[in-house]
């Protein structure tokens, strides 16, 4: 086991300072601050509405498409500021990609899903190359073999653990450094969860990797760090092995064996 | 368990009554259900049945075979009744030459038999100097009595058509002279005095240019509205009231539209009466809401998924909602203004207003001229006393139904097409 | 234990674990006393009964094992639940082997019985006190989650070595003296390096409180006697 | 004729070549990565090159004809207001070619010469500002160039000023509404109009004509609109909502998919087919069966409107409705059921309960849509303004009336057109209140099972 | 460990004898035999789709509501039969209750939520009875503390937790025999799962209770019993510790253990 | 392991835990081995790296403490993987046990090496022998989940003890015929003992084979040796 404080990465991959997050007149997020370092999965748990999503979100800015959510503190993607009005969010979400709790494909075919990210970005000059980066990308997600006879046909049309995995297609496909995930899993049945998990497992070793899930025992499996939320507050931030075999904070421990409400 | 051991038998009996008296109700309640859909269905078969029934008819027309004479001279000095005249005669040569006479012969073919000679000729110049037979138009009574609408037992004097024609007709009947034969001319042809004569092709084109004018001017709008609204619009006080003022606007009645026209488009921009240009106007106005409905329904129907999933991989909003979330709606959207067209299509009170209820014979060759539509038509006719036209009006609204099936069969097929497909 | 758990019944399990292995452990701490008795009063009668009653020990381990099992399998413990858990497991193993050793002491005093009398054996209670109460302050400490309680108890285990080698010594110069004591003295000897063995025992669960509470595992180079290897002296002492 | 279209055919043309312009000449700068895509940069310049253009050419079409008229007319000071209207409206005539006597004709030619000079001068003034305005663009597309951003604001510009539209369009009804009320209240009072018990708004054309004094009492006309819209409520509630229940409860799917269309139809059937079947075929007969049964029927009674119009607006209510109920969840039902409820019992006590506030609403929709409803009033129902409850006689209408006053050539400023508007605006108003309530009642509704 | 087969209670409260159910042309359940003890908590697990809703809405005749579901086979409740024509429903749903995946509480007070199925079956002739059984019922669900100040405001106003709650005092309400529960807790969160687990643990002394649920860990915790189903058939029925410890079918066992697909 | 989890990691983790069971298995054994040699060869040096060599086996079982705990919180495993790893914990206690033994073993060797030699110590290699290729046998059988091996291994025990009985008397009869032999004869009657013990401990792990694979313990009342104290004869013997 090792201790949390001696972890000292010479260079995090996202920090986040006293980041507060606010919806309206109500704070939903008091000053975190917190280091994710490279090619890991970090889990966030913690109980319903504990502010997971919310900060989740504050990573790669989903948070400006609500009206009236607004924040401060800084956050930083490889030391440069990401949180700042003048920054390039499209530029940002190209380096940090997302995927959603319910498996959300376009209604187009499996091919134009992948494709989508990089023709926005004008990341493929030629048809080769949009074909190469839809193969790499399906690949990398561990569903080519499933697809490869049919990226012509709807991505709606597969399965939930084939859809979700289309959407990590989908998100490396713009080749990000960083995959946030809300819950990607909870839309899924244990079999497609366990694709998923393992999926996660074997992307770690090229992209960090945030996900946030209700499901502890998915958090204890899939990541490397974890960190406890609670009432907007980060509560404990250590190895998952540690937070769940021997957590510093009474409330994680209660949280997570159950002694909780 | 031993709630029920425990029961006795007394209210064990109660409870079986409670139970029968439930399952009665039970099937009490499912009949007042299948009675009122039969009203109304029933209601739908009467009303149908009633209008082919009365409209069939107005598909075809009676009429009648003349043996004219193209004498050169009477064309040339104009006299194509003069020339009616004669082969009428010729018809029935024991039939007086006294002027009511003569007036009553002519009564057996439509009054616009004379132009239609003419055009005839003009047409065909070559079959001057040649004697052909021609089919012409009987005259409504004559046409009415033929399709059997007139009791030939009515006393004389009760009935629109004298004993004398009545004997024409036979003779014509036994020389093979008269028959029922498709009528053409109620679709090549405008409003006309004489009902055998009216036809429904001014109040078509008409109906298709307003609907031209609506169609290009509140589909474009009202999607653009529908995706402001759904997609980019603040949530502020503005974008409310304009919520509001939509839905609103969705339920105010068709005639003060018509109001509106008329104050606004008529008077104050002097526009003209009775031009498509203005009716589409109206309509579109009328139209607008239903679209921007039916395309936000259509909008908001489309997950938000797929614009959060654009989102996150760096489109703009724009972006994200032009190329994701408006292909998605476009079945919903298109179902909605088909629908929407469909109403304008059969909408009259508006279009009284702005004189479009107007008694149009030549068929419109703009947006500017004077027009009436199907619907106005059917109105108008409806109101005319002559049995003719109450079976032109029948036929018109068979043929304004046609339309609207169509519009909505394509909207339905739209719909099932598309539903659903995420 | 902090809390409940929202689900009352994990908790009644985790409990009913606790209290079984505290009951094996009253089992085990009385069987020791008993042969520690029997060997000093000679007392085979007893001594049949302790080895009869060992099998009643051994129940109870199979029955923390299964307990521990459904736990496991039904509940999924985490974090100070896992970690009880796993001791527990443990701890019936350590006491399991305790009332072995018990078991083991009443067999050679019923072979004692039929042998001289060793004199001297004085320090056999003492150590048999020593070691019974070491197991039992092992017990109260890991009941109580008391650090403080335990670590004294790793301490004690050193002077409880200073007292079996002093036994030996002792039982060894008897056997050098007498041969006839030779055969009741290896008795003995092995008798006192149960006592010796049993404080091990309670050593190692004094050692699952630190990591039950805190998880750290205590660390594994406790004292080992004092290097009598290593002056050399002829004794059979080596507190394995 | 082909100068007036030909400035917006050159606008199209240079918009498409500065789209491909910009586009090419972003892609030729260095490429980095660009605040846009290449077609971003050249919509940017088709924007440049199209809209100022196109404002150009709208704002030249709608002034210029002021314009020429004036100059035209300059040349006759002492004529103004309609003499001047009829003359110029002559003189239009004229220039296109329907000759008539008495024209000058040195005016005609003025105007020929005018529309000409006019669509020159249009022509090269929109191709002059297409032009400018896409150098103006082409200048600015440099790699630095925001252009994602300027051209969906662009387009978010555009969609604002549509979806203002609905707003104008209200305006334009309350104010157009309210100005003609307005004049008319002044000419009769409005204590007279709204509590009047005679309606004769008939200006005499000869002296002597009776009964067409002038009377605005509009209070018989709010009566037979009332009677007519309780006549068709009182059809269309429970045939639609005991259909709707059916439909979404009883029947089974393959029934439901059949039979709700086809209900749907009535609504779909134009209001003047309705009017139609009303006063041809239901009036006379109801007429004869009054006969039969000793009744006085008059063959435009409100019974008639007021039957055809209720079927008219069943599937208002029973889509409405329809609606409504299978909006409440299945998981309700299936509670319901769960604890051994018959089917009728979950209707009514769960079902229906839940989705009271829905049906109101529902019903509020329809009564709103009844009363504002014309075509069938106007064929069916009557002119006189009868003061009745009785059903079987004729009654007048709210829509009826501002139908008959206002179809014709009249004066637009009589007593009676203006009366028309003032009831038009009464119509809005309770419409539009009767809607207001019903949306806050059917979207309160759809929150509870957000 | 108590084997299976050594099972033999005398007297099952729910028997299913060579159970089949079609969907149209589906064959959905395959000749399930299975008896179920009375006050136990016995549960289905099996993947997606297996047929563990199916199953269980037999029991109440739920499936009745699907047009083109059908049965083959025997169902007895205490020894009669469920399955025929002939059955009564009505008096069947009042002896055999169903709590849903959703927590379906009635837009109605709490109260009259509860007070529905005793007033629907005529079971409280005064005001006085009704009160009781909606007191005892409320009691028995344990949310009577909670909302004994409020049984008045809408049974949607409650929290989720207490909603499916609320459900389960409404389906105790009528005195069944048996309660059917088809995953009640998926919708809700682990601190409200946790307290509907608990309740049902408290409610098997009085009740059977059948419940389906996608929660290994959770069939593992509440119930007795535990089934396996797997493409519509039954493959293993036994202890549930016996089933999570040493099931003796292998694809029990690879299910359980996340070996599976 | 019959099939792969889906995630696979799983798998690795519990593969993994095998793996270091059966090299830390691989070292006790080697360990017992070199400990028997330096007894029977008086070879203090060998014995000193022994000793040494202890800690590192201590190390595995803490690693594979680790391993379980880690397993346990993060995977929750059931059925046979639960089974699995709770003997894991068990088969590390009991290696680590044997481990000890043979570290006591080396440790009495240096003490043997001072003192005169006993003679007839034939047998002890042989006693060696026996229960280190038992340890060997059960670890097999352990990785391969072969339950007949198993079974065997348990028969074997018995074998064993009478060796051992054998062994003692034989030491105890030097014991009596010279005094001087005393000393060296009690160390290695707790060799001889030490041996007996690991052969237990291999017996131990030859259960959980059992219990891993079919879920069933093995019952508890294995023989133990064959009832001497019964015979009354003055045999220092008890196979505790
Ligand atoms: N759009 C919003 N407007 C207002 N408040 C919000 C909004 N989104 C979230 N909140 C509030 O912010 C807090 C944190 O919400 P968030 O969704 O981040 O929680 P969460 O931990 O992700 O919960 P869950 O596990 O249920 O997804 C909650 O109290 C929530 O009510
Ligand atoms: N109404 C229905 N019509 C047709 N097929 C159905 C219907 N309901 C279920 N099925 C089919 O029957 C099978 C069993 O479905 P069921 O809902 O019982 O599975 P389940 O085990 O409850 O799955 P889940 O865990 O997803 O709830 C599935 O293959 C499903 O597709
Ligand atoms: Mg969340
Ligand atoms: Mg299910
Ligand atoms: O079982 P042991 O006493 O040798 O640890």
């Amino acid at each position: 086991m090792v201790n949390v404080s001696a972890l000292s990465d010479p260079q995090p991959k996202l920090v986040a300072r006293a980041v507060s997050v606010y919806y309206g007149g109500k704070q939903a997020l008091f000053d975190i601050d917190l280091d994710i370092m490279s090619r890991e999965v970090t889990a966030f748990i913690g109980p319903s509405g504990c502010g997971k999503s919310t900060f989740l979100r504050c990573f790669n800015r989903m948070n400006d498409l609500i009206d009236d959510c607004r924040s401060t503190g800084s956050m930083l993607l490889d030391g440069s500021d990401i949180a700042g009005p003048d920054v390039d969010v499209v530029q940002l979400r190209m380096r940090i990609g997302m995927v959603f709790q319910k498996p959300n494909p376009f209604p187009k075919s499996v091919y134009d899903n992948v494709a989508y990210g990089p023709r926005l970005h004008g990341m493929a000059p030629t048809r080769g190359d949009l074909d190469e980066i839809v193969e790499t990308s399906l690949r990398r997600a561990g569903i080519w073999d499933e697809v490869k006879d049919r990226v012509d046909q709807p991505g709606t049309s597969l399965s939930g653990g084939q859809q979700q995995r289309l959407c990590i297609a989908r998100a490396i496909a713009v080749r990000p450094d960083v995959l946030l995930m809300d819950e990607p899993c909870s839309a899924l049945d244990p079999i497609a969860t366990a694709t998923i998990e393992e999926l996660i497992d074997e992307l770690k070793s090229e992209y960090t990797i945030i996900i946030v899930t209700h499901n502890m025992q998915q958090a204890a499996r899939v990541s490397q760090k974890t960190a406890f939320l609670n009432l907007g507050r980060l509560i404990e931030f250590d190895e998952t092995q540690k937070i769940f075999t021997n957590p510093s904070e009474p409330s994680t421990q209660d949280y997570i064996t159950g002694r909780f409400g | 368990m031993s709630s029920y051991a425990a029961t006795t038998i007394s209210s064990q009996a109660a409870a079986n009554r409670l139970l029968l008296r439930r399952k009665r109700a039970e099937r009490r309640f499912q009949l007042y259900g299948i009675l009122a859909i039969s009203a109304a269905l029933g209601f739908l078969v009467v009303f149908l049945a009633s209008i082919v029934s009365r409209g069939y008819m107005g598909f075809v027309q009676t009429e009648v075979r003349l043996t004219v004479d193209f004498d050169q001279e009477l064309i040339e000095a104009g006299s194509y009744r003069k020339m009616l005249r004669t082969s009428l005669s010729e018809l029935f040569p024991n039939a007086g030459s006294s002027r009511a006479e003569r007036r009553t012969l002519a009564r057996l073919v439509s009054a616009g038999t004379v132009f239609v000679l003419r055009e005839t000729v003009e047409a065909d110049p070559a079959i001057i100097g040649t004697v052909e037979d021609v089919w012409v138009l009987a005259s409504d009574p004559v046409d009415q009595f033929y399709k059997g609408r007139i009791d030939a037992a009515l006393p004389e004097e009760e009935r629109p058509i004298s004993d004398a024609s009545l004997a024409r007709i036979a003779a014509l009947e036994a020389a093979g002279r008269i028959d029922l034969r498709f009528n053409r001319s109620f679709f090549t042809r405008g409003d006309s005095r004489n009902p055998e004569e009216a036809g429904i092709l001014a109040a078509i084109v008409g109906s298709a240019l307003a609907l031209l004018v609506t169609v290009v001017l509140s589909f474009p709008v009202g999607v653009m509205t529908a995706v402001y609204l759904e997609a980019f619009a603040p949530k502020n006080r503005i974008t409310r009231l304009i919520e509001i003022n939509i839905n609103n606007l969705a339920a105010v009645p068709s005639i003060v539209f018509g109001l509106l026209g008329l104050a606004v488009f008529l008077n104050v921009f002097g526009l003209p009466r009775s031009a498509p240009i203005s009716g589409g106007l109206v309509l579109s106005l009328m139209t607008l809401p239903t679209i921007i409905i039916s395309s936000r329904a259509a909008i908001r129907a489309v997950p938000p998924s797929f614009a959060e999933a654009a989102i996150g991989l760096g489109a703009s909003r724009v972006q994200a909602i032009f190329h994701h979330v408006l292909p998605a709606a476009a079945p919903g959207t298109l179902t909605g203004a088909i629908i929407g067209m469909a109403r304008a299509l059969g909408e009259t009170a508006p279009l009284l207003m702005m004189g479009m209820v107007a008694f149009v014979v030549e068929v419109p060759g703009g947006f500017t001229d004077p027009s009436t539509v199907l619907p106005a038509q059917v109105y108008l006719w409806a109101d005319s006393p002559e049995r003719g036209f109450a079976e032109k009006t029948a036929a018109a609204t068979i043929v304004l139904l046609g339309f609207l099936l169509v519009m909505n069969g394509l909207a339905v097929y739209l719909r099932r097409k598309f539903e659903k497909q995420w | 234990m902090p809390a409940e758990h929202t689900v009352k019944a994990f908790t009644e399990d985790l409990d009913k674990i606790e209290r079984s292995l505290l009951e094996m452990g009253g089992l085990v701490e009385a069987q020791i006393a008993r042969a520690v008795t029997a060997v000093a009063q000679r007392d085979s009668e007893s001594a049949a009964r302790i080895i009869e009653q060992d099998s009643e020990i051994d129940r109870y381990e199979q029955d923390v094992q299964e307990q521990v099992e459904r736990l496991f399998a039904l509940r999924q413990p985490v974090a100070q639940d896992l970690r009880m858990t796993i001791s527990a497991i443990q701890i019936a193993g350590y006491l399991e082997r305790a009332g072995d050793l018990a078991a083991s002491m009443a067999r050679r005093s019923i072979v004692l019985c039929e042998t001289r009398e060793v004199p001297g054996l004085y320090a056999l209670p003492k150590l048999g006190d020593a070691s019974h109460t070491m197991l039992k302050d092992a017990l109260d400490a890991y009941r109580d989650r008391n650090i403080d309680q335990a670590k004294s108890i790793r301490h004690r285990d050193r002077e409880l070595d200073d007292m079996y080698v002093a036994l030996c010594r002792e039982l060894l110069t008897h056997m050098l003296e007498d041969p006839h004591r030779i055969t009741p003295g290896v008795h003995l000897l092995f008798v006192a390096k149960n006592l010796e063995r049993i404080a091990d025992h309670a050593t190692n669960i004094a050692e699952l409180v630190d990591y039950v509470t805190t998880g750290t595992r205590a660390s594994e180079d406790r004292p080992r006697g004092r290097g009598f290897l290593m002056e050399g002296a002829p004794s059979p002492d080596d507190p394995t | 004729m082909l100068l007036s279209y030909l400035p917006l055919l050159i606008i199209a043309l240079f918009g498409a070549g500065a789209f491909y312009a910009s586009r090419a000449r972003i892609s030729a700068a260095p490429q980095r990565s660009l605040p846009g895509l290449p077609g971003h940069y050249g919509w940017y310049g088709t924007l440049w090159t199209v809209v100022p253009a196109t404002l150009v050419y709208a704002a030249w079409t709608i002034i210029d004809d002021q314009v020429i008229r004036n100059v035209v007319l300059s040349d006759f000071p002492d004529l103004s207001g309609a003499a001047a209207t009829l003359l110029y409206v002559s003189i239009e005539n004229a220039a296109a070619g329907v000759m008539t006597d008495d024209v000058p004709m040195a005016s005609v030619e003025l105007l020929l010469h005018l529309e000409n000079l006019s669509a020159a001068a249009r022509f090269a003034l929109v191709t002059a500002v297409s032009v400018l305005g896409f150098f103006w663009g082409w200048r600015r597309i440099r790699p630095e160039l925001t252009a994602r951003d300027r051209v969906e604001t662009a387009l978010l510009v555009a969609l604002f000023i549509a979806s203002i539209i609905a707003i104008l369009t209200t305006v334009g009804i309350v104010l157009s509404l309210v100005v003609e009320t307005f004049r008319f209240f002044q000419l009769v009072s409005p204590f007279e109009f709204f509590f009047g018990l005679e309606w004769s708004p008939q200006i005499a054309l000869r002296e002597d004509q009776v009964a067409a004094s002038g009377a605005f009492g509009a209070v018989p006309v709010f009566a037979g609109t009332l009677l007519i819209t309780v006549i068709a409520m009182l059809v269309a509630g429970p045939i639609g909502l005991m259909s709707a229940i059916y439909l979404a409860e009883y029947a089974h799917p393959r029934v439901r998919a059949v039979i709700k269309p086809l209900l749907e139809i009535l609504a779909g059937i134009p209001t003047v087919v309705y009017g139609f079947f009303a006063a041809l075929v239901l009036a006379p007969s109801m007429r004869n069966l009054g006969v039969d049964l000793g009744l006085t029927i008059s063959s435009e009674s409100a019974l008639a409107a007021g039957l055809i119009m209720g079927i008219m607006i069943i599937p208002f209510v029973s889509s409405l409705s329809d609606d409504i109920m299978t909006a409440v969840p299945m998981s309700l039902r299936e509670g319901s059921y769960g604890l051994g409820a018959t089917a009728s019992e979950t209707i009514k006590r769960v079902i229906l309960p839940a989705a009271t506030p829905g049906i109101v609403g529902g019903f509020m929709l329809a009564i709103s849509r009844a009363i504002g409803e014309t075509m069938i009033v106007v064929m069916a129902a009557g002119l006189a303004a009868n003061l009745t409850a009785n059903p079987f006689e004729a009654v007048t209408t709210v829509t009826v009336q501002i139908a008959t006053l206002l179809v014709g050539d009249h004066e637009f400023d009589s007593e009676k057109t203006m009366a028309a508007f003032a009831l038009g605006l009464t119509l809005f108003i309770v419409t539009l209140a009767l809607n207001v309530a019903a949306l806050r009642v059917v979207q309160k509704y759809s929150e509870r099972y957000e």
